[in-house]
């Protein structure tokens, strides 16, 4: 127990790092595993871009340079560009297929 | 500078233009000033080319100039790689025009958005290949994979055209989050988001370079793989070639390819070219296996489209020989390679968005049979294009090939080299089985080429590719002088 | 005593490696939630409560604008517009497919390898990192009692230095008569900016508006870029989805404001209609 | 007038020629006229300014003559440059008179789009024409590829049943070779720092590279001759390709193969050429006795020649590289001659195709009396091909096997089987077709039409005169050869 | 002049073969027998300047070609062996002319005819006259060609087309022998012209050749190979089953080419290249071997054969035996005499069983002819000439050419001269037998064919009986008359440089004064033969079949040609043809283009299908994809660093 409390503290860059990474992981499992609807990749996909951000953000906090930060700003503006387009497009798809079922997707193949 | 400002300002301006005037002629008239606009900047910067070196000589105030030239370079390479990319949207949006006013695209595609969101997507590229900081780098990439996104799922009625621009969405995202980990990576352990300052991180003497590094510069090759579709990256790209509308394909296959290898010649020699005996392995994999898939997967296409994606990802592979290379000399053919590509591919969609049979747009590669009858200066055109493409002597694509393989030589890449000659024996087999179908098979279908802008732009490619022969060395000295600045930094 | 190694850490430590710890397993459990709950609308819910909480990371790492912006941003806006095309689309609740054995394994050890791969980063560099970071950062690393203003305050300085190099640097550059009254005016702003570097370079400015001062200076052209970016969303969207609906009164309001009232006048008699 | 470049007009006219066809209009049968007589006007002033060549070639001046050369890629050092020599000068001949005879031969049995027949004929031939006097490596690749082209076109459009099958095979089999050689030039014009050909023959390179380079190089000529492993694809190109196809296809592309060695194996790797002799030698001992006997059971004429084919070059194959005057003046000899009887043997075959629209030899007997005259040219062609003394064939095989025996004598006991071999086959054709009792052969068989004979009887004349007399080409051939032995020898 | 010689037959039937079509029979008849006259009146006149003046000469008519060292050109030499061969050659060929023109006046291509014979005749000449290796096997194919052609002139017939071409196959691998040893005399002397090669063979004698690693000494090699090229040409053992299938060809054509030139070309090299031969006593050895075993086969099988030419052409077979035996024994003037009175008395019969045939319009088997000697008289007559000549009874050449070859074997005192002799004589007996058989048979008894026949049976017309006469003469006459000459005291400064003999084989000279027993036996013996043959086919008509009954195994051997043909059928056609077909199919078809060019495409259009079948259109593939890519790399990046 101590140990593991030594190792917690003080919080470093070191746990940073750890929490985005499974939350990348956690992401592209998302993206990978999951069998059921687009809506699960599309929240995926904004896991991704949350874990890059923490990761700028850690970083810039340990080598104090703002940078960073800026990164993060961008980051959010082009993730929130990005989840329009791919809602719009999923409406155009469900338009035409009504059903957003993962398996439905393959008319294009070979 | 000056190109991404005019193409922002005429971009904004022909949106407002678009939904002032009438529907009707909206789109006609935003397409041709376009295309006159985008034509007449790819002549400035070919003049301009000649004035170099280009000194960026900052009239305007400190400030601005510190804003400028922080996050984007204009130098030769920028200026040469530009050229291309307008000159590919160009041509896109002229041999596409015809295309999108045929019959089942009219009502969704025939609109002046789809000419904004080209040209958005052109002035992402630009800045992308003038970039000079990972975050520039990524906005650039991103306004150009958006714009792509939209217009692959443009053809609202059409299921395919909608799977295919989800499909192109999902994976495009996936891969940008990827860059991004990496750029967090990169960022973290170089302290600094220039490509000067992750080189300068590296040439420090103090350490090797730390596994950080190396794993941030691993997930940005493989989403840069990812957008230049090589193997295993490349899945995307049958599905949304078949899918999503041809002219857009078009686009896709030239200018955004264009676009992806420069940034990665850019990053690669740039940033990391220290790193070189760590990424070189890596894209020699990547190489052999896009070579050696899309030569194979090719053979049993029957839909034009997903046999141009396929033999894409091969002449893909033979490019990333070059760039397995790494050298001035490599660099240089991988620039001339992409010139050729860029003229015999523009040839080949100028032909595919303008087959009709009886009426209908047809993607079949069966219904070529007998052209040689029905219209022999088309056949014969497509087949110098052909013969180009497989790499035949006497046509330019040879040449392409034969500088790759001098400069994968000189560096001892024989293994590379032999593999490339190997796969480009078995992709010559698919290209002249489009000639077979042509020359030798009977006319089944009574396939008819429509628009004339289409057919000429055929044989503007056809006599390029069989006059560059003769003369390739002018395509050969502009891409020196590009080389010689990328390599100085 | 489990926690004699309390007094070892400032109390301010302490308190921090607590929150961190108690926002860190949020972040993961609602990550997790997200992928696997079959009901949508929950999915959506655990991704706001997990961007809250990394906002609130943010925020302990002194990137206060940014975690109010993620807040703003990602909840106010994304999820709201998930929540939206949730209900619009009407998902059945599609029974998850049931995952063969094989596909599981194949793909936990993917995912596995994957994780090791990216955490070997922070395990091989661990020892190199804290060694380097001993020499080039500033003395406030050492010593671990510092408070979160004065960290802050240490990504100002040295953020600060390097502003100020650059402005330095752009110095140098031959600052040439401005020609024509656009160029005085930004003279004038110029001289603005320059007195708030100072303040910047000693560190008093707070996070928000270093930030502005960055993005407006270095970034500004990058911003353009992103405002074009936004743009361009919009327009897909407009594109895509945008369909003329015919049947839906609308307001012309050019043709409201032209209507010249007099030629509309008309007078009826009781039930005879028009 | 010497400062006209005779050489790239000499290249450059047929397909100056081809370019004329295509400006042909009007209805199809004038077109097909029109295009059939320009195509024989400008082959035959091809065919005139390679006698004027000849004529002004002079024989006591050693290395190239008529060089031109203009810079061409200058950044790569490439340049066109091309020139003549001994070796060289008589292949350029052979290619200009057979195409000649091949729009004289297929003048009625082309049909359809003969236009465009006439046009690949005239490209084929610029091409190969190009590829013998191409002195830059990569010059010569060009015009070395550039010739699967028309061929392709050749066979693919005019041919057979299983034409597709055939063009395909010979055109992906020659191309699968001519790339590897491709990176053998590229590392030789790398490491040897230049791509004229003058050059590189000086240059020397070290063993071990040698070795490599010769391989690339091996593969590409060995498939093109063909040497006996990677042959299988003649047989089918013959069989399906038209008359005037094979004519072109046995009369000039096999000479390539064997020009290439003496042109680039020989001179520039010429340790490695001796490292690799003895491989060299059994594999042209088993091309000349395994084609022989596979000749022997064939059914079909077409592919019985075209095997013939393979066993005449095997003796060239192996002359090559006997590295002494005879066997090198023998090989380039045999190759002449080679060209000359089974072009016109080929020709013979597609008399007999004009008329019975088949060529199994089941179908044929007793020809010699419906067709008399036929049948005594073809004898002289047969005997040729035999090798029999007073013909160009005993010439080239007499010399290969003199020098042959001195290199190594089992090859030469393989050689000589070869010809018993040879002289089996060819008489046990010659039985069959045309003696035998009387049969009620199909009336359509009618004697020589002038046309043919003027053909058939002007390839007999160069047969019969290199035989009696082949001192006017020897003394041109031999003193080029001479420095390729010596280079060998030091 | 002397060049006159070779090139009138060339002329002749280039002018005749060229127009054969619009040229009449005797306009053709006339210009070849016109031409041939004028070049055998030239030839005999060189021979006597040759023979009584010593006149010698070369003459370079054109040169050939010339690579490297090596110079060839068209040349003559003469000298006595060359214009004795070119003597006999003209005078026999223009007979022959002049009979065809009786023989062969109802057959409807005769000028084709005459033409052949003409361009035999030329490179029967060109042979003759060369003066260096090349030429004489430009001489040596060119006969082979011609023999080809004449031998198929009836090609209606299919017999006669096989014949044909095993004719020039079995000589061709006779070739197979002589072009290797050309390359080998090349490669040892570097020169192919007689002169140089005679000057320069001392100081090749211990050279070795080195063929498949084994070593051989060179000169023997070289021997070797040319008498392999000899045999070839003259039908010794092994190379003979050509010989009896040329009687194919019309029966002029067996007198002039199957009698008295072409077969005689072998022994003619043989003694050309005495020179060379002399220093290599294996090779004289072999070659006396074989001279007597050809000549003990070739009479043992004419006993049994029932066909009149096929008879024949197995005596001239055991007569070529005798001659390649001198040859051995290095007595190559004895084999040169022998060849010349041959020449003589076996055209003889040629024409003689010819002028039979036709009359009997085209039957050749004995059994079924008999009781001529009334209706030919003359015929008959000349026929007991060459009969009595080849049986070698004194007054007649025979006599005098065949013992001297006997008493020379006998005086070589060497086993092989020995085991010579003994078979020499056997078979002087047996020829002497099978001689009188052909002749009762044939003459004897009473006729055996239809009625029909009879009366157009009749002596042959002056055309053909004048030619017979003129060669009984020379059949009689050439023994004793060239006696001297040829192997008499007189041979020295006859034969002057022509034939080189070495010093120690002194065969020839103990000839002469050999026992008297030796002189005396084979004439006892033919004289034997004969009554023997008269015994069993005269008076005891029933013996020779109760014989055969008796020694049937024997008889059938004889009878089946000591299963040479059956036995070259089985060991080389049958299995050169089933080879052949598995090459083709086995090894070009299955291996070849299985593992080559078809195997490789299918291989690529299976690859290229599962590969297509991989993009199977679920998304999460793709990202499968991608994941394993990123997974790969990164690994590779770490494990660099590790």
């Amino acid at each position: 127990m101590p140990s593991l409390l030594s190792s917690l503290l003080p919080v470093s860059l070191a746990h940073y790092l750890f929490l985005s990474t499974s939350l990348f992981v956690i992401g592209l499992i998302g993206l990978f595993l999951n069998r059921r609807h687009v809506i699960v990749i599309l929240m995926s996909v904004e896991l991704l871009f949350l874990a890059a951000s923490m990761n700028f953000i850690a970083f810039s906090a340990a080598l104090g340079d703002l940078s960073g930060q800026v990164f993060a700003l961008f980051i959010l503006a082009t993730a929130a560009a990005e989840v329009t387009i791919g809602l719009a497009i999923l409406v155009v798809y469900y338009r035409n297929r009504a059903s957003i079922a993962i398996h439905d997707i393959s008319d294009l193949k070979g | 500078m000056g190109v991404e400002i005019v193409l922002a300002t005429s971009a904004l301006s022909l949106l407002l233009i678009g939904l002032a005037l009438p529907a009707e002629i909206a789109t006609r008239v935003v397409s041709h000033t376009a295309v006159i606009l985008l034509l007449s900047m790819v002549a400035v910067l070919l003049w301009a080319q000649g004035q170099l070196p280009l000194t960026f000589t900052s009239d305007y105030d400190e400030l601005t100039s510190l804003m400028l030239t922080k996050h984007f370079r204009f130098d030769a390479f920028a200026l040469y790689v530009k050229i291309l990319i307008l000159f590919a949207s160009a041509c896109v949006l002229f041999i596409g025009l015809g295309f999108i006013g045929s019959e089942p695209m009219r009502k969704s595609l025939y609109r002046f958005e789809y000419v904004v969101i080209i040209l958005f997507a052109t002035l992402g590229m630009c800045l992308m290949v003038s970039a000079q900081s990972l975050l520039a780098l990524y906005v650039g990439l991103e306004l150009q994979s958006l714009a792509l996104y939209i217009a692959a799922a443009m053809q609202r009625d059409n299921l395919r055209s909608s799977e295919a621009g989800l499909k192109y969405f999902m994976l495009g995202a996936l891969s940008s989050g990827l860059l991004l980990f990496g750029f967090s990576l990169l960022y973290g352990s170089a302290e600094s988001i220039e490509f000067a300052g992750i080189l300068a991180s590296l040439q420090s003497p103090s350490h090797p370079a730390p596994t950080m590094l190396l794993v941030g510069m691993v997930l940005t090759l493989a989403a840069i793989a990812f957008k230049i579709s090589a193997v295993p990256f490349h899945m995307w790209t049958p599905d949304v070639y078949e899918g999503a509308p041809s002219s857009i394909v078009a686009f896709l296959a030239t200018a955004s390819k264009i676009a992806a290898l420069a940034l990665l010649m850019r990053l690669l020699v740039e940033a990391f070219l220290p790193l070189l005996d760590d990424w070189r392995p890596i894209i020699s994999i990547l190489a052999i296996a896009s070579m050696f898939l899309g030569a194979l997967a090719t053979i049993p296409q029957t839909n034009i489209k997903r046999f141009i994606a396929y033999s894409a990802i091969a002449h893909i592979g033979i490019i990333l020989i070059g760039f397995a290379s790494a050298t001035p000399d490599s660099m240089r053919a991988v620039l001339f390679y992409l010139c050729v590509y860029m003229t015999m591919s523009l040839g080949l969609f100028a032909f595919v968005l303008a087959m009709r049979s009886s009426g209908e747009v047809t993607e079949r590669i069966q219904d070529l049979a007998g052209l040689a009858h029905s219209d022999a200066k088309a056949a014969l055109a497509l087949s110098v294009l052909m013969f180009s493409m497989a790499g035949l002597p006497p046509f330019v694509g040879f040449f392409a090939k034969f500088y790759i393989f001098l400069a994968a030589l000189r560096t001892e890449l024989v293994l590379i080299a032999v593999c490339g000659a190997l796969a480009s024996v078995i992709s010559a087999f698919y290209y002249i089985r489009i000639v077979k179908i042509m020359y030798f098979d009977e006319a089944q279908g009574n396939l008819v080429l429509q628009g004339v802008g289409n057919r000429w732009i055929l044989y503007a490619s056809a006599i390029a590719v069989v006059g560059l022969t003769l003369a390739p060395s002018l395509l050969l000295e502009r891409g020196e002088q590009a080389i010689r600045v990328l390599f100085a930094s | 005593m489990p926690f004699a190694i309390l007094n070892e850490f400032s109390p301010f430590e302490l308190t921090e490696g607590v929150i961190f710890s108690i926002f860190a397993t949020i972040i993961i459990a609602c990550a997790l939630g997200v992928i696997t709950v079959r009901n949508p609308v929950y999915a959506v819910l655990l991704l706001v409560i997990a961007f809250f909480s990394s906002a609130a990371l943010f925020v302990m790492q002194g990137a206060e604008f940014l975690g109010l912006l993620l807040v703003i941003v990602y909840v106010g806006a994304i999820a709201v517009l998930f929540l939206f095309v949730v209900m619009m689309l009407d998902i059945r609740f599609v029974a998850r497919a049931k995952l063969q054995r094989k596909h599981l394994q194949l793909a936990l050890l993917v995912a596995g390898l994957l994780l090791f791969e990216l955490l070997a980063v922070v395990i091989i560099d661990q020892p190199r990192e804290r060694a380097d970071n001993k020499l080039t950062t500033s003395a406030s690393q050492v010593t671990a009692s510092q408070a979160t203003a004065n960290q802050v305050s240490a990504n100002q300085v040295s953020s600060s230095q390097v502003a100020a190099s650059q402005v330095a640097a752009s110095k140098k550059m031959i600052a040439k008569p401005t020609v024509g009254l656009v160029k005085d005016i930004l003279a004038k702003k110029i001289r603005e900016e320059e007195l708030a570097r100072e303040e910047a370079a000693k560190g008093l400015l707070d996070n928000t508006t270093e930030l502005g001062l960055l993005v407006y200076s270095e970034y500004l052209v990058i911003f353009e870029i992103a405002g074009l970016l936004l743009l361009l969303a919009m327009l897909g969207a407009i594109v895509l989805t945008h369909r003329k609906r015919d049947d839906v009164l609308r307001q012309n309001i050019s043709t409201q404001h032209t209507r010249d009232e007099k030629a509309r006048l008309v007078d009826i008699e009781p039930r005879s209609g028009v | 007038m010497d400062n006209w470049p005779l050489l790239s007009t000499i290249i450059f006219l047929p397909l100056l020629g081809a370019g004329l066809l295509t400006l042909i209009r009007g209805r199809e049968n004038d077109i097909a006229l029109a295009a059939k007589s320009t195509a024989l006007w400008v082959a035959l002033s091809n065919f005139a300014l390679t006698l004027g060549l000849w004529y002004s070639f002079d024989r006591q001046q050693e290395g190239f003559q008529f060089v031109e050369s203009k810079s061409w890629i200058a950044s790569s050092g490439i340049s066109y440059s091309v020139g003549v020599d001994g070796l060289s000068l008589f292949f350029v001949v052979l290619a200009s008179f057979l195409t000649v005879l091949c729009i004289l031969a297929s003048w009625r049995s082309i049909t359809k789009r003969v236009r465009d027949f006439m046009a690949a004929f005239l490209v084929l031939e610029s091409l190969s024409i190009g590829a013998f006097l191409a002195l830059d490596t990569i010059l010569f690749y060009l015009f070395f590829e550039g010739v699967l082209l028309p061929m392709f076109y050749i066979i693919g459009i005019w041919g057979g049943e299983r034409r597709i099958y055939a063009a395909f095979k010979f055109f992906l089999y020659t191309f699968l070779g001519s790339v590897l050689m491709l990176l053998s030039i590229i590392s030789l014009t790398w490491i040897g720092g230049t791509t004229y050909i003058p050059e590189l023959m000086n240059t020397d390179f070290s063993i071990g590279l040698q070795r490599v380079l010769w391989l690339g190089f091996f593969v590409s000529f060995a498939v093109k001759t063909p040497m006996w492993p990677f042959h299988t694809w003649l047989p089918d190109a013959h069989v399906e390709a038209p008359t005037a196809g094979s004519v072109m296809l046995a009369g000039l592309l096999l000479k390539m193969g064997g020009y290439g060695f003496l042109r680039f194996c020989l001179p520039i790797l010429p340790d490695a050429s001796q490292f690799y002799a003895p491989l060299v030698f059994s594999l042209s001992a088993i091309a000349v006795v395994y084609a022989s006997l596979v000749a022997l059971v064939q059914e079909d004429i077409k592919k019985l020649i075209a095997y013939s084919s393979v066993a005449h070059m095997g003796f060239v194959t192996a002359g090559l590289f006997a590295n002494n005057a005879t066997a090198l003046s023998g090989a380039v000899m045999q190759m002449i001659s080679h060209g000359l009887v089974s072009a016109a043997l080929f020709l013979c075959v597609g008399v007999l195709y004009d008329r019975a629209k088949t060529r199994e030899i089941k179908a044929f007997r007793a020809i010699v009396q419906p067709m008399p005259a036929y049948a005594r040219l073809m004898l002289v062609f047969t005997l040729a091909s035999i090798g029999l003394p007073g013909t160009s064939g005993f010439i080239g095989e007499i010399l290969t096997l003199l020098g042959v025996f001195q290199a190594s004598p089992a090859t030469a006991f393989a050689l000589a089987l070869g010809m018993i071999l040879g002289a089996g086959y060819m008489l046990h054709l010659y039985r069959r077709v045309f003696f035998g009792p009387p049969a009620a052969m199909p009336d359509k068989l009618y004697d020589l039409q002038t046309r043919e004979n003027f053909v058939l009887i002007s390839l007999v004349l160069p047969v019969v005169w290199i035989g009696l007399y082949p001192a006017p080409l020897l003394n041109i051939i031999t003193p080029d050869i001479l420095p390729i032995i010596a280079t060998a020898g030091h | 002049m002397i060049v006159a010689i070779p090139l009138l037959p060339l002329f002749a039937s280039i002018i005749v073969g060229l127009f054969s079509r619009r040229m009449g029979a005797a306009l053709a008849l006339f210009i070849t027998c016109l031409f041939m006259i004028i070049a055998s009146i030239l030839a005999i006149s060189l021979f006597l300047s040759v023979a009584l003046r010593g006149f010698e000469t070369t003459i370079t008519l054109a040169p050939w070609f010339t690579v490297g060292n090596l110079s060839i050109a068209w040349a003559m030499q003469v000298d006595t062996l060359s214009s004795v061969m070119m003597a006999i050659v003209c005078v026999v060929s223009t007979l022959v002319h002049i009979y065809s023109a009786g023989y062969m006046q109802d057959d409807a291509s005769l000028p084709r005819f005459m033409a052949y014979l003409s361009l035999f005749t030329f490179f029967m000449l060109a042979l003759v006259s060369a003066n260096n290796l090349l030429q004489m096997f430009f001489g040596w194919e060119g006969v082979g060609l011609a023999s080809y052609l004449l031998i198929g002139y009836w090609h209606h017939k299919d017999s006669a087309a096989r014949a044909g071409v095993k004719a020039f196959l079995v000589n061709r691998i006779g070739d197979f022998g002589f072009v290797l040893g050309i390359c080998a005399t090349y490669k040892m002397f570097g020169s192919l012209n007689f002169s140089e090669i005679f000057a320069m063979v001392p100081d090749v004698l211990g050279e070795e050749l080195v063929i498949f690693n084994w070593r051989f000494e060179a000169i023997t090699a070289i021997s070797l190979l040319l008498f392999v090229g000899a045999m070839g040409k003259s039908a010794q053992l092994g190379l003979h089953v050509w010989l009896p299938d040329a009687m194919e060809g019309p029966t002029p054509v067996s007198a002039l080419i199957h009698a008295a030139t072409m077969v005689t070309a072998g022994v003619f090299m043989l003694c050309r290249m005495s020179g060379l031969f002399e220093y290599s006593e294996t090779a004289l050895a072999t070659i006396t071997l074989f001279g007597a075993a050809t000549a003990f086969f070739a009479a043992s099988v004419a006993i049994t054969q029932n066909d009149l030419k096929r008879v024949i052409a197995y005596s001239t077979c055991s007569q070529l035996g005798y001659m390649v035996l001198a040859v051995g024994l290095s007595a190559y003037s004895a084999a040169m005499f022998h060849l010349t009175t041959h020449a003589f008395f076996k055209a003889l019969l040629f024409l003689a069983a010819g002028s039979l045939i036709h009359a009997l319009s085209g039957e050749q088997d004995m059994k079924r002819m008999g009781g001529l000697r009334s209706m030919m008289p003359l015929t008959y007559l000349l026929f007991w000439v060459g009969v009595l000549s080849l049986a070698g009874i004194p007054i007649f050449s025979g006599y005098y050419s065949k013992d001297i070859i006997l008493e020379s074997a006998w005086a070589s005192h060497t086993i092989v001269g020995q085991v010579a002799f003994l078979l020499g004589n056997i078979s002087v007996f047996l020829t002497a037998g099978y001689a009188t058989r052909m002749i009762i048979m044939s003459f004897h008894w009473l006729p055996r064919f239809e009625e029909k026949l009879m009366e157009r049976v009749h002596e042959s017309p002056p055309a053909m009986s004048i030619p017979l006469l003129l060669l009984a003469i020379g059949a009689i006459s050439s023994g004793f008359l060239l006696k001297d000459w040829f192997v008499g005291e007189g041979s020295g400064n006859f034969w002057r440089a022509s034939i080189f003999v070495e010093d120690y084989h002194t065969a020839l000279q103990d000839a002469h004064h050999s026992p008297r027993w030796v002189e005396v036996l084979p004439l006892f013996l033919s004289v034997l033969g004969i009554a023997a043959g008269f015994l069993c086919y005269q008076i005891f008509t029933s013996l020779p079949a109760r014989l055969a009954r008796i020694l049937r195994p024997i008889h059938q051997f004889l009878l089946e040609k000591w299963y040479f043909d059956k036995l070259y059928n089985l060991l080389f056609l049958r299995s050169a043809f089933s080879l052949a077909r598995a090459l083709w199919h086995g090894v070009d078809e299955k291996t070849i283009d299985a593992l080559g060019p078809d195997g490789i495409s299918t291989v690529a259009r299976r690859l290229g299908e599962r590969l297509r079948i991989m993009q199977s259109g679920y998304v999460y593939h793709y990202v499968f994809a991608i994941l394993i890519g990123v997974v790969v790399f990164g690994a590779f990046a770490i494990a660099q660093r590790l």
